[in-house]
């Protein structure tokens, strides 16, 4: 099997709240290790795992580590598809405006700086899940 | 016990507000829920205002508060440490109890003797008891505060 | 002789602070913490339910999970008291007993 | 103090399936070591809790241990008010006959079976709770 | 190129069942395991959905799991097989992926 | 590996079953959540059907079904020992997330000498190792299944 083979669609499907549980904080973990591996990408936010993108998070008061700004930094490490649930957005009455803002530096058009962030209904998602090789949820 | 004589810094707008004895009971482990660090600073801010705290029990996933085997990443807190060090200061009674700590693999050098094990993993602070200990400190206790998942 | 009742899920994802406002009688407290303070954010699904609910508890909101969860002061309802953890010891001490809605 | 005045009413709050975690059957831990203490011991079964109570249980097949017996020993242990509430029976489509019988000897009628199980609505249980000394949530 | 969906989660608690019903395609299968199998219990106020569901996936309960829970064969809604875990292997093997829904 | 060439006993009525590599993660402890006991099951029962495992990766609280100082009831099932006889029987690799064990207290003897802990409580057949471990089951496998709350 060539290395061109071997590149897979990995898809992590993010559902939960961030603090109240660790799992947004432990997918990040498996997220920034996995870039490594150079596959292809991509992550999703769907019901709860929208709050995960929140801007002004500050978990000082808790005692927590805050950890928002390592969804900053993903374009760094050219983790580059963030779907976001549109309907999920809805139900909480948030907004992309309430989201942080994250974007990369794309390299293909002199490290313009583009919105990592993209909006999909739940049909387009739908098929964005049945276009992958490997499904991580948490 | 102390008593709150007039208001002070800190104080919530309670009038009635005197000092109680609490009981705290801790369902989950450290890091995976919130519920431990709620619980501690519930607990820290209590004794600050000048409660008491009969017991802290650690019940289901709590029992894993109490592993001195923890290594967490050096830029976020240890909860384990942290529960122990205001146990130290307050001299709090933390309670493992034995049936959940024994289904979860948290021993202390009595447990590990009894049970056959090479070692043990009990944290300073932390002893490991019964669960007539939680219903003990349900009857001794002004208020029991649960948290969990 | 009120009760302090206690949510900390998230109302989008699960059923504890339905079951909790179910279960409260006028005069009760309910302070949400944790995941729970996402129902103290205005414009959400949840809130006219919340809102609702106004008229027969005191609801407050822990103030260190708004702020870990990026809810800030000018989002949450009318209404909602924000306390902070010596709060949340003053209202377990005010009331009778602390049920909480796991 | 003396010991009539220590006597305070402990509530069992059980909203959890069992099997899937392992609230339901830790919780009857407590439940059983407490009936030692002689205290005013009942137990509540809301939303998903009331599941604890369903007959015909065998968890042989999932390699779990079943502790549905356990309810049915309840009464010995002088655990005799399991309050089940009728709007979750309802939405989940259970009536009171898809539960396990559990009775208790009543030593003041020569020791007659009588059942354990009391069915109350929301209102009802709202106003158990707002009696209780201790409230302990599983 | 079709996806088996897991939902362990009870559907009278938790919004998993209703999410992944809203993100399969047709042709896909679910599979309720754990407590998610109560869902699949004829009766209860999800009975419908799950019914309606049923034109456009092939539904499946874990057997072991209704057994523990006292789900016995003829409550099972019209229509959801029965599969112990060599079925669910096969379930996954059968799939390009599986997808669970926690 | 092998290969079906006619139906067996056990078998799923399924046409096209061949023999697959799965990947297995496992989020959640033993006893607290059935999440590793629907695992075991599975991992079980593809095994039997002549399917390969090729990692079982333990994950956030699934690190403790990799202690060996658990002591569960004597009438209840010991997950520990399971997945221990399991993985020497069919050679399973089974690997704790080194990340996800420090926050939760297991560690191999390695983890404890470097960390300057002075016991650990890995169970025999599990090993420590990197999240890259998982990301390359993902890649190496068939199909990755997740088990978890």
């Amino acid at each position: 099997m060539s290395d061109e083979q071997q590149k897979k669609k990995f898809f992590y499907l993010n559902r939960k709240a961030p603090y109240g549980t660790i799992y947004a904080l432990e997918s990040l973990e498996v997220v920034l290790i996995g870039a490594a591996f150079e596959q292809d990408v991509s992550l999703a936010f769907v019901d709860d795992g929208v709050f995960q993108l929140m801007d002004n998070q500050d978990a000082a008061g808790t005692g927590m580590k805050g950890f928002s700004k390592i969804y900053r930094a993903l374009g760094d490490y050219e983790v580059r598809k963030l779907y976001v649930e549109k309907e999920s957005l809805e139900t909480r009455g948030l907004s992309v405006e309430d989201l942080m803002p994250i974007t990369y530096e794309d390299e293909d058009e002199d490290y313009a700086e583009k919105p990592s962030i993209i909006l999909v209904d739940k049909s387009e998602l739908a098929k964005i899940i049945a276009d992958q090789d490997v499904v991580m949820s948490f | 016990m102390f008593e709150f004589g007039s208001p002070r810094e800190g104080l919530v707008h309670s009038t009635s507000e005197v000092a109680l004895r609490f009981s705290i009971q801790i369902n989950e482990g450290p890091y995976t829920h919130q519920a431990s660090d709620t619980a501690y600073q519930f607990t820290k801010a209590a004794l600050e205002k000048g409660h008491e705290i009969f017991r802290v029990f650690f019940y289901h996933d709590g029992v894993n508060n109490g592993t001195r085997y923890t290594v967490p990443p050096q830029d976020d807190r240890n909860l384990q440490k942290l529960w122990t060090e205001l146990a130290e200061k307050h001299k709090l009674d933390l309670v493992v109890c034995i049936a959940a700590a024994q289904r979860r693999g948290i021993l202390d050098a009595n447990e590990a003797k009894r049970q056959g094990k090479d070692g043990d993993n009990i944290a300073p602070g932390f002893r490991i008891s019964g669960l007539g200990q939680l219903i003990e400190a349900g009857i001794q206790a002004d208020r029991l505060i649960v948290f969990g998942d | 002789m009120s009760t302090l009742h206690t949510v900390n899920k998230s109302a989008y994802e699960r059923n504890a602070l339905k079951s909790c406002l179910d279960h409260a009688l006028p005069g009760d407290a309910i302070l949400l913490i944790e995941d729970g303070v996402y129902a103290a954010r205005k414009g959400g699904s949840i809130a006219p339910a919340l809102t609702a609910a106004k008229g027969n508890f005191k609801i407050y909101a822990l103030g260190p999970d708004l702020a870990a969860r990026g809810v800030v002061a000018g989002q949450v309802l009318e209404g909602i008291e924000t306390v902070d953890y010596a709060g949340f010891v003053g209202l377990a001490a005010d009331a009778t007993r602390v049920c909480a809605w796991l």
